[in-house]
């Protein structure tokens, strides 16, 4: 029994260590954005005021709100063309089925400078100019597999049948849609939709070659930064950001905790 | 018996445009996905392949002349020398994360289910903040007067301040801190799949903690393993702004090499030729690990 | 059944997935108010065959009539006929009530008039006052009962049932067997009746459709199938079997002598067949019987070589001469000779069934793990 | 687009102060959009790749002048719109790359000096063969801009900036493959960064950058070479079919007000051409080496022009620099 | 039984999960070479049982002997007893011989000597040759017997079987149920056999130890348990029965007469009961018989309520004049009567089988779904 105990330490103890890992730059962040220095070397003193003047920078907001743009539209496009296809290849056989479901692991799996320059490439080719369009355009494309992926692991999860029970109930196919596997399948949407979301926010890569002058988005604006310093401000605003995402990831994972414990009563 | 097929069956064959809608509705859940999927990945990646045999001029504008000139300078020396260490960083990266994340994952696999829904949120959390912001952390952190240098000079522990980053192993830092968590993901979910069952049949067996370890555990999660490590090794080589960030411009990665031809050397047809390599590359890992019975849907991060 | 009126027809349906042909030329008809059961073991089709009549499936050439009408062209939701899922396939985002409501909804009655009809089903299969519960609240058995409710509220004039009971654990399957009867009798709804538990077929329906294969082996009630298997297949799958395969070698006044290996079975004389026509013969375990002494009359000499205990049954394992096993199924409280003894097996010659056959259903037959078991027994 | 409201612009990174942009925006209403770059070539790759139209105005080295002009993507100037280019010096004017000034207004002047940690270094620096010493080893920066690192390194051999003799260039790969061991980080953003931080200890740099990280660490130093040093104007340019033109040359003529002048100046103190505003600048500024380069050191100072294909030569020559380890 | 040895021992074992009692006070002895079988309903504690004997669970309280040895303190794989899992938990990356041969690599056993070990177990459970296939080559049957294999290689001397046959269809878990019993004979090993199939636990076992609801009910052999319940539990758990309730009222020299609702049954004289003691009373179904006319001796009149065809036997519902249902079986072809006749119920005095119980029992057994039913059958 000590013995087990001892083992226990030394297990939560490697846990704990990578978390620390994970968790130490995530904490430099929040600490120097209340840093008087401009430095990031020593906390100097506490400080509000880079959260103040964050929103006074125009680079900045105006990168914040392309990110948003591209995020906001990337992830509903790829939403909802992902669900789709996910039903439809689920559902139905045709021509070319087995070659797309490949094709959707393409741009999860190679590297996203291969993917940036297929895109800049056949902008340029086709003409269309660098702009929020062509972003939203790189965006939705990388998001439709993660969002495939994830409606179609909740989908198989779904009996079929309860589909053909509303058919059977004389639910006309629209109607069964709506009213049975929507329901169902919203769980895995907003989690597809969410992880769309996410990559969106932070994507460097692909955005970096498909942006425009006027397409900014924040990762691009602190990547210019990166070289000069990062400063206080950014902390500030990663800072807001993150405190907004992970107060809905943990409303989430309450909900799902809770869920849980629920069905493990039963 | 008697077949009565009169007026009072016409609205039934009416109905035939149940199937018309039927196959409406069908290609209205197919087309999107497949149309988006050719015109922005098939194509634009033919494109690439097609660009990778053409010339082209002086300033950077592609000739459309069949050449394999790309192909040699691929191989170039120089260049392969890049792979190389690409390669190498890539490799060295996707080892450590393997050593961190194999008895990390294993760990919180034997917790509970409570705990191991709130651990493996927890994994991903740190994610949702700009990559770039936390990569530049560890610059704050670890340069000569970084935080911790800073700090151990204080102290007294040092007298020069320790080379930690702007080099090899900072590349190496920034990409396992940033890809830890596909390697996490995939071999967390493998383990987690293990029928406990199994282990307890092979504990009936007279298998001890370290055979069972070795016997049961390792081989049934290895599909597991090979995602996390394709997906930690595949994207590391293409990371630019990591080597970017953390090594002060002077190693290159693969995805630097490429970078650089299409955005300063403006010889596309070259970065095109580096990039069918990568391609290719990637292409056989994923052949070998279909082949040794992987899921492809442990790819995607889930 | 002649003056009975034709509910659903199927005619010469054949159903192809892809190169497979999953159903051969299938034809029977059922008739209005009547339980009909289709029993075949797993894979021969009988879920196939459902989904074509509830239209989820088209089938690749063939005619199917409800009410005489083809329905080739109407949709699921067209047709008056509902289905109760293997699984159930309840809707688990929905309660009890919206659950037995939903077909109500998608006709379009508005809210306040499905309450008292949901409420009424519910009373219908037992379950009053279940209606605001979320399924995960309920147990097998009614979740079970529930999916009943849904698929009559709206009343069809034909309800399908896919192994309704599989999920179900032993003693419940046999309650909810019982109910189920009851509520067909109540309600004179035709049902058609998809198992693979023969047992659970015997005892519900009023026709049984047995299926092997994809094609209809006998159509016929209860009582007929276990006493006049058409095949050998039949024998086999309803009811537990000895068979034995042999020539017709003698046709006298007072009976017909049919040669197997090593010796000669007795049938009465009435049988029509002809002489050295091959033919299999059928002995139902509950039939054979096994003496000590020489009887008088058609014997076999035959050795006791097993018994097992099944409570109000014994069931005992003889091996013949040739070294086939017979099996034999005597009351539970009955004295049992020794394991190792000697003596005769027999039977009434009336209880002998004849299988006009040819060798390849011998073969079926064989096939079959619980026959070929005995023989295994037998040879060891 | 006659009342355009916005405009596109293409320029180095650390080199504009936003207050000064965000001024220009309050002043007119035109919301300026300004993609950094931190290496020329990226500059072209970008606004050649992209339609026309994508970018209304570049600001870059001056070669660059003849580049986009010979590519057809450069429109003249509205002079007219653009009084305040009367207050460039005449030293800045007619330059090699635009002899009749039709095609750019210069923005502010680079010279590549070499910074220093006077903590760290104690040997004086006094030519570009000094930092191949041992000592350097690995505690060097340098910009990320080929033109600028081969120009130096053939200077350093002893050739011409635009030499592209098979000669020369040998010599200048020879210099730079002696020098790599002791090049610690390629950063063309920012070098003053990592020698205000003590990455590095010393540095062939730009002059404002020097400048500016002398401001930051006192502990830094200027010193330039006794061999010929690289100076080039940045200039701003007009792209053809700028969607926006009449608000390039309006931000032109802004940016060459010398009220406007010395804000910029001041925030990166480069050598400012504007007579006007040199007047205006702080004394500290005008007497830093860094920032007003002295006379001698201009005399002996060389500039780049374009090459033509020639230029693949310096690419491979900085290739194999940047890339082999 | 008490000159066998004694091979597993449970002496007062509790087990809790928490504050929940999963086993409470479980006590007996399994001997050697037995076949023991423990049957229960879903849940009652068997599995729990046995992964406490094999190992994996320690009990909460009480003591394990093994050969007559405390084994508390012994890891799984020190103790000389396999286990078969439900889901025969294969190892799927491993070959069949390689699963077969695991216990030996662990044991250290080099790999030469491994085969022939691997081939002659494969022999015996009818797979040689089998060594080198995939597992995802093997049907369900197959596995089993590997997994069985499998356990077998270490000679165990005791192998646990948790289930092994429940994820098999009808007829190959017949064929299974055989060659298991056969093994064990075989092998002389002994079995502790989990199942919660009677049918079952009655062909294959020495003795069955009947839990409910963690609790040992009756241990015995499975005629004595089949004709001699302790409990209404056990009576309805094993077999089907009518059950009745009631006080004893009368013991005279000739009975004993039990007043039951609205009426009396009558038992033989030798029950070892008292006046005004509660009592069930068990009533096998193919022990009722029904008459038209008057019997002699003990009978209750009583109306036919319906009929289940079942091929070899007849199941039919009589309805008693307080309208509870009683259960009958006859032979498949003996004639019924018409459903509605009435007529007389009567018995065997002799094959009335008397509980001695309290009321609560009662109520334990109306708790039974296929009890309640008949009850409920009767009321509507
Ligand atoms: N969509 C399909 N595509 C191809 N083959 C199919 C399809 N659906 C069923 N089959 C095949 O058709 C055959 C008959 O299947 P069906 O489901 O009708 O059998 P079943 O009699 O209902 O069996 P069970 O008792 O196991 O439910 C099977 O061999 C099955 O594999
Ligand atoms: N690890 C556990 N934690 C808490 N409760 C448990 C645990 N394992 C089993 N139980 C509970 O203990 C009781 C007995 O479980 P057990 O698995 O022994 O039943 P069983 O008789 O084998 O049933 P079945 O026939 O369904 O396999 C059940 O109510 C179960 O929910
Ligand atoms: N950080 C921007 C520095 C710009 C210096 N101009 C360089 C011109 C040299 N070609
Ligand atoms: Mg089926
Ligand atoms: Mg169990």
């Amino acid at each position: 029994m000590t013995r087990s105990k001892h083992v226990d330490f030394w297990k939560n103890s490697l846990i704990g260590l990578v978390f620390v890992f994970l968790y130490l730059p995530i904490l430099v962040i929040i600490v120097f954005s209340f840093n008087t220095s401009k430095l990031n070397i020593l906390f100097k003193g506490f400080t509000f005021k880079w959260y103040a003047l964050v929103f006074h920078n125009v680079q900045i907001m105006s990168a914040l709100e392309n990110t948003l743009i591209v995020g906001i539209i990337s992830t509903a496009l790829a939403t909802i063309i992902g669900t789709l296809g996910a039903i439809g290849m689920q559902k139905y056989n045709f021509p070319g089925k087995a070659i797309l479901d490949k094709v959707l692991y393409i741009p999860i799996v190679i590297p996203e400078v291969v993917l940036g320059i297929a895109l800049l490439s056949i902008y340029s080719l086709a003409g269309i100019p660098l702009s929020l369009f062509s972003l939203i355009l790189a965006h939705v494309t990388f998001c439709i597999p993660f969002v495939v992926l994830t409606v179609r692991s909740r989908l198989v999860g779904i009996d079929q049948t309860l589909e053909e029970a509303a058919l059977d109930l004389g639910a006309t196919p629209l109607k069964a849609f709506i009213q049975v596997l929507l329901p169902l399948l919203i769980p895995g949407i907003i989690s597809g939709a969410g992880f769309s979301f996410a990559l969106s926010i932070d994507d460097v890569i692909i955005s970096f070659f498909t942006t425009g002058p006027a397409s900014t988005t924040f990762p691009l604006q602190v990547y210019a930064m990166v070289k000069t310093g990062i400063t206080p401000e950014i902390n500030a605003i990663s800072t807001l950001m993150m405190l907004v995402i992970v107060v809905g990831i943990a409303a989430n994972a309450i909900f799902q905790v809770s869920k849980l414990k629920r069905s493990k009563r039963k | 018996m008697e077949k009565s097929i009169d007026s009072e069956n016409v609205p039934i064959t009416k109905t035939k445009s149940h199937y018309f809608s039927k196959t409406l509705i069908k290609w209205g859940q197919i087309l999107p996905i497949s149309i988006w999927m050719l015109l922005l990945v098939v194509i634009p990646l033919m494109y690439v392949l097609i660009m990778s045999f053409m010339s082209r001029d002086f300033y950077g504008g592609i000739v459309y002349k069949f050449t394999l000139s790309n192909f040699a300078q691929v191989f170039a020396g120089q260049n392969l020398k890049i792979y190389a260490q690409s390669i190498g960083i890539g490799a060295v990266s996707t080892v450590v994360c393997l050593l961190i994340a194999y008895p990390f994952a294993m760990f919180i696999a034997q917790k509970g289910p409570v705990a191991k829904t709130i651990l493996m949120a927890l994994v991903v959390v740190p994610s949702v903040s700009n990559s770039l912001v936390r990569l530049f952390s560890w610059i704050t952190l670890l340069r000569k007067t970084g935080v911790v240098n800073t700090t151990l000079e204080h102290l007294g522990i040092i007298h020069h301040p320790l080379s930690m980053v702007y080099n090899t192993g900072g590349i190496v830092l920034g990409m396992v801190y940033l890809l830890l968590m596909f390697m996490i993901i995939p071999i967390f979910n493998s383990l987690d799949r293990i029928d406990h069952n199994l282990i307890e049949a092979a504990e009936d067996l007279g298998a001890t903690k370290w055979q069972i370890l070795k016997e049961i555990v390792i081989p049934l999660s290895k599909p597991g393993i090979f995602a996390g490590c394709i997906m930690v090794f595949i994207p590391s080589l293409g990371y630019f702004f990591v080597s970017d960030v953390m090594g002060g411009g002077t190693s290159t990665m693969m995805g630097n090499l490429i970078e650089n031809q299409f955005q300063t050397s403006r010889n596309w047809p070259l970065g095109s030729a580096i990039s069918v390599m990568l391609i290719v590359l990637t292409l056989v890992l994923l052949v070998l690990f279909q082949r040794r019975g992987g899921d492809m849907a442990d790819l995607g991060g889930r | 059944m002649t003056d009975m009126k034709e509910m659903i027809r199927l005619s010469s349906i054949k159903k192809n997935y892809g190169d497979v042909k999953i159903i051969k030329d299938l034809n029977f008809t059922v008739y209005e108010g009547e339980f009909l059961t289709m029993l075949g073991p797993s894979g021969c089709g009988k879920t196939t065959t459902l989904r074509m009549i509830a239209g989820f499936e088209e089938p690749t050439s063939g005619e199917i009539m409800l009410n005489e009408k083809p329905v080739s062209n109407l949709p699921p939701y067209k047709r008056k006929i509902n289905t109760v899922f293997q699984n159930y396939a309840l809707f688990p985002h929905l309660t009890v009530a919206q659950n037995v409501g939903f077909g109500l909804k998608m006709a379009g009655v508005p809210k306040v008039k499905r309450g008292p009809q949901v409420e009424k089903m519910l009373k219908l299969v037992q379950l009053e006052g279940y209606g605001n519960r979320k399924l995960d609240q309920l147990s097998g058995g009614q979740k079970q009962r529930i999916a009943i409710a849904r698929a009559l509220i709206n009343h069809p004039q034909v309800l399908l049932l896919d192994e309704p009971l599989s999920a179900l654990d032993l003693k419940l399957r046999k309650q909810m067997q019982l109910e189920l009867k009851r509520l067909q009798r109540k309600l004179g709804i035709t049902f058609v009746y998809v198992t693979h538990d023969q047992e659970e077929a015997l005892m519900m329906s009023d026709r049984i459709a047995v299926m092997n294969k994809g094609h209809l082996e006998q159509i016929a009630d209860p009582r007929t199938l276990y006493e006049q298997p058409k095949t050998c297949f039949v024998a086999n799958f309803i009811g537990e079997s000895n068979i034995f395969y042999g020539k017709v070698s003698e046709i006298t006044k007072t009976d017909t002598k049919v040669t197997i290996e090593n010796g000669y079975l007795t049938l009465q004389s009435d049988k029509p067949v002809f002489e050295k026509q091959i033919v299999n013969i059928v002995i139902r375990p509950e039939k054979v019987k096994f003496s000590t002494t020489e009887v008088p009359g058609f014997h076999i000499p035959a050795t006791v070589a097993e018994h097992y205990y099944a409570g109000n049954v014994n069931k005992s394992v003889l091996r013949l001469p040739n070294g086939m096993a017979l099996k034999m199924t005597s009351a539970g409280d009955q004295k049992l000779p020794e394991i190792g003894k000697s003596g005769f097996v027999y039977w009434e010659l009336a209880d002998a069934i004849l299988i006009k056959t040819t060798s390849d259903d011998v073969f079926k037959a064989v096939d079959n793990p619980d026959f070929s078991m005995v023989n295994q027994m037998g040879g060891d | 687009a006659k009342h355009s409201k916005t405009l596109n612009v293409i320029g180095w990174s650390e080199y504009v102060p936003q207050s000064v942009l965000d001024r220009f925006t309050k002043e007119t209403g035109v919301k300026i959009n300004y993609t950094s770059y931190s290496d020329p070539d990226e500059m072209l790759s970008k606004v050649l790749s992209s339609a026309n139209g994508t970018y209304d105005m570049v600001l870059a080295p001056g070669m660059y002048v003849q580049i986009l002009r010979k590519l057809g993507r450069l429109d003249k100037l509205d002079k007219a719109e653009i009084p305040n280019y009367q207050n460039l010096s005449q030293t800045a004017l007619n330059e090699p790359y635009d002899k009749f000034n039709q095609y750019s207004a210069p923005y502010l002047g680079t010279v590549m000096g070499i910074a220093y940690n006077a903590k760290k270094v104690k040997t004086p620096i006094k030519s570009y063969q000094d930092l191949l010493k041992p000592e350097f080893k690995d505690s060097l920066v340098t910009v990320e801009d080929s033109r600028a690192v081969v120009g130096c390194a053939l200077m350093a051999t002893g050739h011409k900036i635009n030499d592209t003799s098979k000669a020369a260039l040998a010599d200048a790969s020879k210099y730079l493959a002696k020098l790599k061991p002791n090049i610690k980080i390629f950063d063309g953003s920012s070098p003053k960064t990592s020698l205000i931080n003590g990455e590095v200890s010393a540095g062939l740099i730009y002059g404002g950058e020097i400048a500016l990280a002398m401001q930051n660490n006192p502990d830094i130093k200027v010193v330039y070479p006794k061999e010929p040093v690289y100076f080039a104007y940045d200039v701003f340019m007009k792209l053809k079919k700028a969607p926006n033109g009449t608000n390039v040359d309006k931000f032109i003529n802004y940016m060459l007000a010398p009220k406007t002048s010395v804000k910029f100046s001041e925030a990166f103190p480069y050598y400012n051409p504007n007579k006007q505003a040199v007047k205006l600048l702080p004394k500290k500024l005008r007497d830093n080496p860094a920032v007003t380069v002295p006379n001698n050191v201009l005399a002996r100072s060389q500039t780049v022009l374009n090459l033509g294909k020639e230029t693949t030569k310096i690419d491979k020559v900085w290739n194999d620099f940047k890339g082999d380890q």
